[in-house]
């Protein structure tokens, strides 16, 4: 009953976060919204025995890159409120909203009867949850050993990336 | 002997390789004693042939020299060979004799024409194209002879090409002579899809066994390439128009040889006409009709070429009448006499021409008997053969015809007899105005002053600008204006052939006295055997009817002479407008056949190929741009836009998988 | 027969190899440009005269075949080879290309010109010969670059127009026919288990069943249909003949159209023998249209490169009709109108080209009295013409003729209504003659310069050709005769079409038999 | 008693879907990285509700990847808008539509 | 719990990769040193003998795998599949390295944009599409996919003094992440589907089972959206023009070199190999997408009047191609679309690296009109070009023609006659373009007879003069501004003329070619 409890709560905050991502006029406000359903979703994967992930989703997303963001609205000084009721795009919003809508219930659908059909532990069994670190550790470590070692490649990247992107450079010839 | 028949055709066309390579270099005059040289020599290289068949017994009397496949596909199979027969031997003789001539009077005629030597070159062209017409052993040869005479006959009309007038002429000639050819040559397609051959000798005889509605299908597709060959209605218009060309043109080929083809050509194939008496009666009317209604516009014509060009028409009609009647030697008769005077009236009347200088009007005329007395004496020759006043050659053949004619049906003879009439009385009227009466040129030189009372003024010219024959060829256009001339004889060089013609025109007859034995049917007989028509009258009765012809004949040429030259009936109310027009039968054409096709063709050319089929391949590529530029709306920019294509994207695909998945 | 050397790869590499060889020439140096193309090109002529002389003429099947292996995972081989229907075509190209080379002037680029040349050259022998399906469609499409540039290079105004439509229409046509050369490949594949792009042994297989077979064959018709052109889909013609440069229209006229009914004959009929039998009818009925319908067009044509262009439509009509008239008498005069009309009206476009080159106009009414001017301009011109025409003893008479007869006996009616073609090509081409050759030369007419030494080199030829081929075909014939007959034989072994018998002389067989056939 | 997975399922499909339709809706460069991130975060839910219901630990792994991912991508994403707005502060995703058609 | 055993590393079987990601931080870490250097053309010299080494350590593994005793196998815990397949693309993807450097030594140079990081991005993002090419796994696909694009999003930003790069980059960006969450959702619902992320045991699994549930299919088209985006296939297709004609212009060439093949790539391997029971599930999705990117590309290219602009339509065209070869769902049909990629690849570079030099300093110069006269001022320039469009154009003699030939047979030996015949409809709609290209070079000497009088629309002629003055601009700008004949660098020589050798070559003895791609398998489950 609890675990209705706690998913009611944190499915809740997740999509009113959610929500006010998307709805909330100041990008300050919607980075902290962001952040609420972050922790919700960290939540919902201690709900389901996920602690490492939950430390580092709470760590990572929450602590590291809303903190990111909330820098880069401060460092650029956009943090203007977006007038929500003008829309430039005709249709785009109704459009937007049945396309999500179609996509949400296309899901649903789909997995009317069931969401999982796959073969059991192909990687290596959960185990109670206890030893939930150790297991995902090994995984990385054999099954996943090459996509571990090549996201140190996609690390690699946006440091050059970022470098390149943000060094200050010459006037902008061709700009109008 | 006979193995020499290769030369009758070959020696023209040396001539004119000849000519046409040297025949700058060999000028004036000496390209056209060289084209008359071969010409002769070609002449007599048919009396050799001619001589060598006679060696020989009635049906033996076929004799066939191959020379070489022209073509060869399948079962088709065509050579170029020579029949030689009675017939073809005969169109040989009378080709090259009459040809001979005409080459002659022309060295005359044409000289101190710029254009003098390739006069020859076509003239000698023109003798090789007829000799394989007439000398061919199978239909497509013919064919090629056929095609060949008419290309000439182009080439010759618009001789004098800077003329508009000439250059229409020519081209008219030849694509009326085409829709007769399309005849022509679908006949040929369906002798051999029926007989499998163009020969003469077997195809004739498969044919004269084939199915009626196979040869009245044949005969009357060999019809219309006849009609329009020797100017039958309806496709005679070109011909008078032909009278652009230069004279001597006119006397060879569109009087005694090239226009014979077609009668040549259904005398050929008689035995094609037995088997389809229904269309033998046929054309035995469109002959008739042809003499008639071409008689009756020659009543009222001014220019004198011009009458002697419907009067060949007319002429030509008889020739059907015979071959419509069964009467293919008097047929042959018939051209043959015609080429005698006919050929002589036109030279003659080239040599007024030549000695008024360029005048052609007979209306601007007139006693010129006593300026140019060979010329007057010859052409009342010819006037009395044509006109059917025996003993002159014209009687007897035109009688012949009348009398087959009376006995296939006396209504045929009695157009053919009314024609008759009409023949005289133009002849009259014209050798009257021509050579009688006032010397209206004296006066007639201004058109503004009407010098006679009875004289019309201007007549409006029956085809525009037809008048003036070789405006830029005689040196003599240096005389002068009108009126300060005085007509003269032509040179000897173009009277000797007239003397000779009008000898031949006289004397004819002989070739086929019906009391002398008929010859020339005797000797022609094995090429008909029994399609020939056997008159059945009597000969008391053929008398009747010969005397009738003639009493015919003086009635018309008095009628003529009470009008033009006791004027007891004026001249105006003889000629009504209609007539002068030839019945408006050019513009009839024009109004529904040029008129429609040319509206017909521009509307295809600038509507319909380039509005609607044009128009739909330009269409689709202005489709695709359309779209394109419709297209790139989408791509707007907004980089919103384009996610929601993605998103709307994966809706469709995960929609798919939704539908497959039920 | 000369199977020692590879004469039908040289034929089609030698001018291939020249074309680059041109290439690497100094641009400046012109003369030795004109001098290497021209030498290129006679040189080309003189092996389809080999080809010409080395030919069994009683054989008719394909000859000097030469096969290597190619691209082996599809079946797909070098293969060429020469029968007696394309022998001629290949001879023509060999003719025809030197003269379009040397024969009109280029004012620019003359480097560009003769190279493009060349390798079009290359292209046109190597549909002749392409006894294997892909290498054929290489050939033809590759035809396409060099037209391509010839006509955008050195057309006149509205070339980029002209050229564009010229390459987009054209290539829409093999778009389709690539797709059916795939199908049939493949369904061959599954009926033999055997990859082969061959065209005889996909030929002789026939293992496409007969509705199938209508739909590829219509694949490729649509191909050979623009490329002839068929009625409707000609517009293009009009606008790449006026607008390409003389040569260029010389070799459009004369040989790229030629493909279409080259492509007809030798594929259409060898690999879709049912198909072109049940389709022949329309197909007859377009080429009567074409036939009469180009000529009408034709006659209201102000421009007289254009006048030519519609004339080839209603020419290439008629080797249509002759091609599905089915006759071998039809199939002969086709391939030898072919020739015919490549000669005749190459030569017509040399000679209009001669008419710009002086006067800088092709418009009719700008033209008159040329005849005074240049009298012997006007009797060469007189001479094509009549040709044109369909003069007896001139070579368009003969393929004519034929075409005509052969048809007749299959499919007369259709022969009959095309027969009206003959009166109205004297129409166009007779009144176009009399207003640009006769009258009184006015203006720079009368200044018209007479037919200068080289000019009358180009003609020569062509003059002697048209002379020859019209009182002597029986060699061509002779040579294209087995090859047809074996056609006949074979569209006649795998349809139930049946060449009615024509009765043989002198009995007597009433028509029944030509309607029998049918 | 735990709550079943399609719960969990559904609850990520709809934060997916939030994400994807704030994305096409928010003008603000930065709003729309965040709506990607919810699209991730609904990604995440989803592979550790089926590590649960496979009872597979790959699932939880991949959310690994896609943390690390999502980290690169915002480096680099917030880097790129940098410079952009370097030039044009405050400019919207709107403003940014100069290559079209 | 057990102890740790971590797999065996195939050291060698990753040589390629291994080589070229170290190369790049070699190159990085000395750059870092060398910075206030001027290098001259060293790093591209180094990025290419990197990118060679890399070569031939692939060519070693194309021993290993096909031929005799081939050795087609999974490696690193299942984690690669080392099969002709990758080898092949892997060869492609380092041949787009090899001359994208060769193109942008000068390029870099002439846009005052030294520095290394360019080769270093360049060689990784090049790493992820070989990881794409190799990847056994779900998880492995996104993360090459992942380091493929983001290095590509920092590269398309590059020209920091040109505003379009910088629109090309956050456009690409933004786009490029909405569409790695649909496939990373795709991911996820396969993995719940059949308890996997790696394609052999997916494979597996959909043999052992008849049940398609819901879910799966659902994940195997958010897989197709998420690949369709990169690979550029209609109506993913959207940010292609937009990037490619902001990005640098050796970059778009790589971008569509190296992308379009890494994306397919993966879209062949996890579709045919892994999804191969399913394919009649995917076949129309696939056959929807080839048809719409095969007539949209085409259309849309014909209204273009900047050359890059023209270029990307163009190149989603040549998408809608490449999933015929897949639509056709064939051994044929993959070695078909692999021999595609490798013709388009040198096709497409060479095409950008005349645009690279007609673009001129400032990177700006692209409209139609740039291109008037080259024939004259640069014909072999204006020579290259013809023969790389008109090979795109599918003429034959030319490797595009054997591409498209490919494609279309398998397309027609799958009895797919419809999509056939569309897609030579559009290859002759394409043609128009490519053509117009060539006309402007050739044969617009004279400024009266240089408007391409095609049958167009008035409307759409001005519609398209309008855009060129939005669109061109800048362009323009620059182009008055600065007047100069066309250079041609060494470095861009040489890749141009590797591009038309190959273009050419391949046209004329395509065998080896074929057969290497038809010996370039899926290892199947």
């Amino acid at each position: 009953m609890i675990d209705w409890a706690v998913f009611a709560v944190a499915a809740i905050a997740t999509l009113a976060g959610a929500l006010g991502v998307v709805l909330s006029t100041h990008p300050v406000h919607a980075a902290l919204m962001l952040v609420m359903t972050l922790f919700a979703v960290a939540v919902l994967f201690v709900a389901q025995n996920a602690h490492f992930l939950a430390a580092v989703q709470v760590i990572v997303y929450a602590g590291a890159i809303v903190v990111l963001f909330l820098f880069v609205i401060m460092l650029l000084g956009v943090d203007k409120s977006e007038d929500l009721a003008a829309e430039r795009l005709k249709g785009q919003r109704p459009v937007a909203i049945v396309a999500g809508l179609c996509v949400l219930s296309a899901v649903l659908l789909l997995a009317r009867s069931d969401w999982v059909s796959g073969a059991r532990s192909t990687a290596g069994s959960l185990g109670d949850g206890t030893d939930n670190v150790q297991l995902l550790a090994r995984s990385l470590f054999t099954r996943y050993l090459l996509a571990f070692e090549i996201t140190s490649v996609l690390l690699v990247i946006a440091v050059v990336g970022a470098v390149v992107l943000v060094r200050r450079s010459g006037p902008m010839e061709l700009d109008q | 002997m006979l193995e020499a028949v290769w030369l009758i055709p070959a020696l023209p066309l040396t001539g004119f390789l000849v000519l046409l390579v040297a025949g700058k270099r060999l000028g004036d005059p000496r390209a056209g004693f060289l084209a008359t040289a071969m010409m002769g020599a070609a002449f007599l290289t048919a009396v050799i042939v001619f001589f060598g068949l006679m060696g020989r017994e009635g049906e033996e009397r076929v004799f066939t020299q191959t020379l070489f496949t022209w073509i060869n596909s399948g079962s088709f199979h065509v050579d170029v060979a020579f029949l030689v027969d009675p017939l073809s031997i005969t169109m040989a003789l009378f080709v090259t004799g009459v040809g001979t001539l005409i080459h002659l009077y022309a060295v005359g005629y044409m000289h101190g024409d710029e254009k003098f030597p390739k006069f020859f070159v076509y003239l000698n062209l023109f003798a090789f194209s007829m000799l394989m017409l007439v000398m061919s052993n199978n239909f497509l040869l013919t064919f090629l002879g056929w095609e060949g005479v008419g290309a000439c006959s182009y080439f010759l009309i618009s001789f004098w090409f800077d003329r508009p007038t000439a250059a229409s002429a020519g081209k008219k000639a030849f694509i009326t002579n085409r829709i007769g050819d399309f005849g022509f040559m679908v006949a040929m397609f369906l002798i051999f899809g029926t007989v499998g051959t163009l020969d003469y000798v077997p195809a004739l005889a498969a044919l004269g066994n084939a199915p009626e509605y196979t040869a009245s299908a044949i005969g009357l597709l060999l019809f219309l390439g006849a009609a329009g060959k020797s100017a039958q209605l309806p496709l005679y218009v070109w011909l008078p128009d032909a009278m652009e060309g230069p004279t001597p043109v006119s006397a060879l080929i569109h009087a005694a040889t090239m226009v014979t083809a077609g009668v040549f050509l259904m005398v050929r194939i008689n035995p094609v006409l037995g088997a389809a008496p229904e269309v033998a009666t046929f054309i035995a009317w469109v002959g008739v009709l042809t003499a008639l209604f071409a008689a009756t516009i020659a009543c009222a014509q001014d220019d004198i070429k011009k009458v002697l060009a419907y009067s060949t028409i007319s002429q030509l009609g008889y020739m059907f009448l015979a071959v419509g009647s069964g009467a293919y030697a008097a047929a042959i008769f018939h051209m043959v006499t015609h080429a005698f005077f006919k050929a002589l009236l036109f030279l003659g009347a080239g040599s007024v021409i030549h000695g008024m200088h360029d005048e052609q009007d007979m209306k601007r005329m007139g006693g010129l008997r006593k300026w140019m007395p060979v010329t007057s004496a010859t052409f009342i020759v010819g006037w009395l053969a044509i006109a059917g006043v025996p003993p002159f050659s014209g009687f007897w053949s035109k009688d012949d015809i009348l009398l087959n004619a009376f006995d296939k049906s006396p209504a045929l003879w009695a157009v053919g007899l009314l024609t008759a009439l009409l023949t005289a009385y133009y002849m009259t009227r014209q050798v009257i105005l021509v050579f009688y009466g006032p010397e209206k040129w004296k006066t007639a030189a201004r058109p503004e002053t009407p010098a006679e009372a009875h004289a019309e003024p201007e007549h409006e010219p029956v085809a525009a600008g037809a008048h003036s024959d070789g405006g830029s060829h005689d040196p003599a256009a240096a005389h002068g204006a009108h009126g300060d001339f005085k007509p003269h004889e032509s040179p000897r060089i173009m009277t000797i052939p007239l003397v000779i013609l009008a000898v031949l025109a006289a004397l004819g007859g002989l070739l086929n006295l019906p009391f002398g034995g008929t010859p020339l049917e005797h000797w022609l007989e094995p090429v008909f055997g029994h399609n020939l028509r056997q008159v059945a009258s009597s000969g008391g009765a053929k008398l009747v009817l010969a005397t009738l012809a003639f009493v015919t004949a003086v009635l018309g040429g008095m009628v003529a002479a009470t009008i033009y030259r006791r004027h007891r009936i004026a001249e105006e109310k003889v000629e009504p407008r209609i007539l002068q027009r030839a019945w408006l039968v050019d513009e009839l054409y024009q109004k529904t056949i040029a008129h429609p096709g040319r509206a017909l063709s521009q509307w295809l050319a600038s509507v319909f190929d380039a509005k609607v089929i044009d128009g739909a391949v330009n269409g689709v590529a202005s489709l695709v741009r359309a779209g394109g530029s419709r297209l790139r709306v989408v791509q707007s920019g907004f980089v919103r836009s384009y996610a929601l294509a993605v998103a709307v994207g994966a809706v469709a695909i995960l929609a798919f998988a939704l539908v497959r998945s039920l | 027969m000369g199977n020692d050397i590879p004469i039908l790869t040289l034929l089609v590499l030698v001018p291939a190899l020249g074309a680059g060889l041109v290439a690497l020439l100094p641009k400046e140096r012109d003369d030795v440009v004109a001098r290497v193309g021209l030498g290129i090109a006679l040189l080309v002529g003189l092996l389809s005269l080999i080809l010409l002389f080395d030919f069994d003429t009683g054989d008719g099947g394909f000859q000097f075949v030469s096969a290597h292996p190619w691209i082996e995972s599809f079946g797909i081989s070098w293969k060429l080879g020469v029968d007696g229907i394309s022998l001629f075509l290949v001879v023509l190209s060999g003719i025809l290309f030197p003269l379009a080379i040397a024969g009109p002037q280029v004012h620019h680029d003359l480097k560009g010109y003769v190279a493009w040349m060349l390798l079009l050259e290359a292209g046109c022998i190597g549909v002749f010969l392409s006894l294997d399906l892909f290498l054929f469609f290489l050939f033809w499409e590759i035809v396409l670059v060099p037209m391509y540039f010839l006509i955008g290079g050195w057309g006149y105004e509205r070339r980029v127009y002209a050229t564009l439509k010229f390459f987009i229409y054209t290539m829409l046509g093999s778009a389709l026919m690539l797709v059916g050369i795939l199908a049939l490949v493949f369904i061959s594949q599954k009926a033999t288990g055997n990859l082969t792009f061959d065209l005889v042994s996909l030929a002789e297989g026939q293992s496409v069943a007969e509705n199938t077979a209508r739909w590829l064959f219509l694949a490729f018709a649509a191909s050979f249909a623009i490329k002839c052109p068929i009625f409707p889909v000609h517009t293009w013609l009009p606008d790449a003949h006026t607008e390409a440069p003389t040569g260029g229209s010389v070799i459009l006229a004369g040989v790229l159209l030629k493909l279409g009914t080259y492509g007809f004959v030798r594929f259409g009929l060898y690999l879709f023998p049912t198909a072109v039998v049940d389709l022949a009818p329309v197909f007859l009925t377009l080429g009567v249209i074409g036939i009469i319908y180009g000529a009408l067009v034709a006659t209201m044509q102000k421009d007289l490169k254009r006048l030519v262009a519609y004339s080839s439509v209603a020419h290439l009509g008629f080797i249509v009709v002759g091609v599905f008239g089915l006759s071998k008498q039809g199939l002969q005069g086709g391939v030898l109108q072919m020739i015919n009309h490549g000669i005749s009206t190459g030569a017509l476009f040399l000679l209009v080209g001669m008419v710009y080159e002086r006067r800088h106009t092709r418009l009719i009414a700008d033209l008159g009295g040329i005849q005074k001017s240049a009298p012997l301009f006007a009797a060469v011109f007189t001479v094509v013409m009549l040709s044109s025409i369909g003069l007896p003893g001139l070579n368009g008479f003969v393929g004519e003729f034929l075409i005509l007869l052969g048809t007749f006996v299959t499919h007369r009616w259709w022969a009959v209504v095309g027969t009206i073609g003959v009166i109205l090509a004297a129409i166009y081409l007779l009144w176009a003659y009399q207003r640009v050759f006769h009258g009184e030369p006015t203006g720079g007419n009368a200044t018209f310069a007479e037919m200068t030494t080289r000019e009358r080199v180009v003609m020569a030829p062509l003059v002697l050709l048209i002379v020859a081929l019209g009182v002597y075909p029986k060699p061509m014939l002779d040579r294209i005769t087995p090859a047809v007959d074996k056609l006949v034989s074979h569209v006649e072994a795998h349809s139930d079409f049946r060449e009615p018998v024509v009765p043989s002389v002198g009995v007597d067989l009433p028509l029944a038999a030509a309607e029998e056939g049918h | 008693m735990k709550v079943p997975g399609a719960w969990y399922l559904a609850l990520a499909a709809a934060l997916f879907c939030i994400g994807a339709v704030g994305l096409l809706v928010r003008r603000n460069v930065l709003v729309m990285f965040m709506c990607v991130e919810l699209m991730l975060n609904a990604v995440n839910l989803t592979f550790v509700t089926f590590a649960r219901m496979l009872d597979d630990i790959g699932g939880q792994t991949a959310v690994f990847f896609v943390l690390v991912v999502a980290a690169a991508e915002v480096v680099v994403g917030l880097g790129i808008i940098v410079s952009i707005f370097r030039r044009r502060a405050g400019a919207t995703a709107d403003d940014i539509s100069f290559l079209k058609g | 719990m057990p102890p740790l055993l971590t797999p065996d590393v195939e050291w060698g079987l990753l040589a390629p990769e291994i080589i070229l990601i170290g190369g790049a931080l070699v190159l990085l870490v000395a750059g870092t040193f060398l910075r206030r250097r001027d290098m001259g053309s060293a790093y591209a010299l180094l990025t290419i003998l990197v990118a060679g080494g890399s070569l031939v350590s692939t060519v070693g593994l194309w021993q290993d795998v096909t031929g005799i005793g081939a050795n087609p196998r999974l490696a690193v815990a299942d984690a690669v599949s080392i099969d002709g397949f990758s080898v092949f693309v892997t060869i492609v993807i380092l041949v787009a390295v090899v001359i994208g450097a060769l193109l942008a030594d000068d390029y870099l140079r002439r846009e005052r944009l030294t520095g290394v990081s360019y080769y270093v991005l360049m060689m990784l993002s090049a790493s992820g599409g070989i990881f794409m090419a190799k990847a056994n796994d779900l998880i492995v696909v996104f993360l090459g996919l992942e380091i493929l694009s983001i290095a590509l999003y920092v590269l398309a930003g590059y020209h920091r003094r040109r505003s379009q790069s910088q629109e090309a980059a956050i456009k690409y960006f933004v786009l490029g992440s909405f569409s790695s969450a649909f496939f990373l959702y795709g991911i996820a619902l396969t993995y719940g589907a059949t308890g996997s992320t790696n394609i052999t045991e997916i494979g597996r699994f959909l043999q052992g089972t008849t049940l398609t549930t819901g879910v799966l299919l659902g994940g195997v088209a958010l897989l197709l959206v998420g690949l369709g985006f990169k690979v550029a296939a209609v109506p993913f297709h959207m940010w292609t023009p937009d990037v490619y004609q902001g990005s640098p212009t050796p970059v778009a060439g790589f971008m569509a070199a190296a992308a379009k093949t890494a994306g397919f790539a993966a879209l062949l391997r996890i579709f045919y190999a892994g999804f191969g029971t399913l394919r009649l599930d995917w076949q129309p999705m696939v056959w929807a997408l080839a048809v719409l990117s095969l007539v949209v590309g085409s259309v849309l290219a014909v209204v273009q009047t900047d050359v890059k602009r023209m270029l990307a339509y163009s190149s989603i065209s040549h998408a809608g191609y490449v999933l015929i070869g897949l639509q056709a769902a064939t051994d044929k049909g993959i070695a078909a679309s692999l021999f595609y990629l490798m013709a388009y690849t040198f096709m497409v570079l060479g095409s950008f690296a005349v645009v690279t030099m007609v673009g001129r300093v400032g990177d700006g110069r692209h409209s139609l009109d740039d291109y008037k006269g080259l024939a004259r001022d640069r014909p072999g320039l204006a020579f290259a070009f013809t023969i790389f469009l008109l090979a795109q154009a599918g003429v034959p003699f030319t490797s595009g023609f054997l591409a498209k030939f490919g494609v279309i047979a398998a397309a027609v030996e799958a009895e797919s006659y419809a999509i056939a015949v569309i897609a030579m409809v559009a290859a002759v709609i394409a043609a128009f373009f490519y053509l117009r290209v060539i006309v402007v070079m050739y044969m617009s000497g004279d400024a009266d007879a240089t408007e391409p009088a095609a049958a167009g629309a008035a409307g759409a002629e001005a519609a398209e003069g309008a855009d060129a003055v939005a669109a061109g601009g800048v362009a323009t700008a620059t182009a008055t501004a600065i007047n100069t004949r066309v250079a041609i660098p060494l470095g861009a020589g040489v890749a141009l003329a590797l591009c038309l050798a190959f273009t050419i070559g391949a046209g004329l003895l395509p065998e080896p070619l074929l057969d290497f791609a038809r010996h370039a398998t899926l290892l199947k489950p």
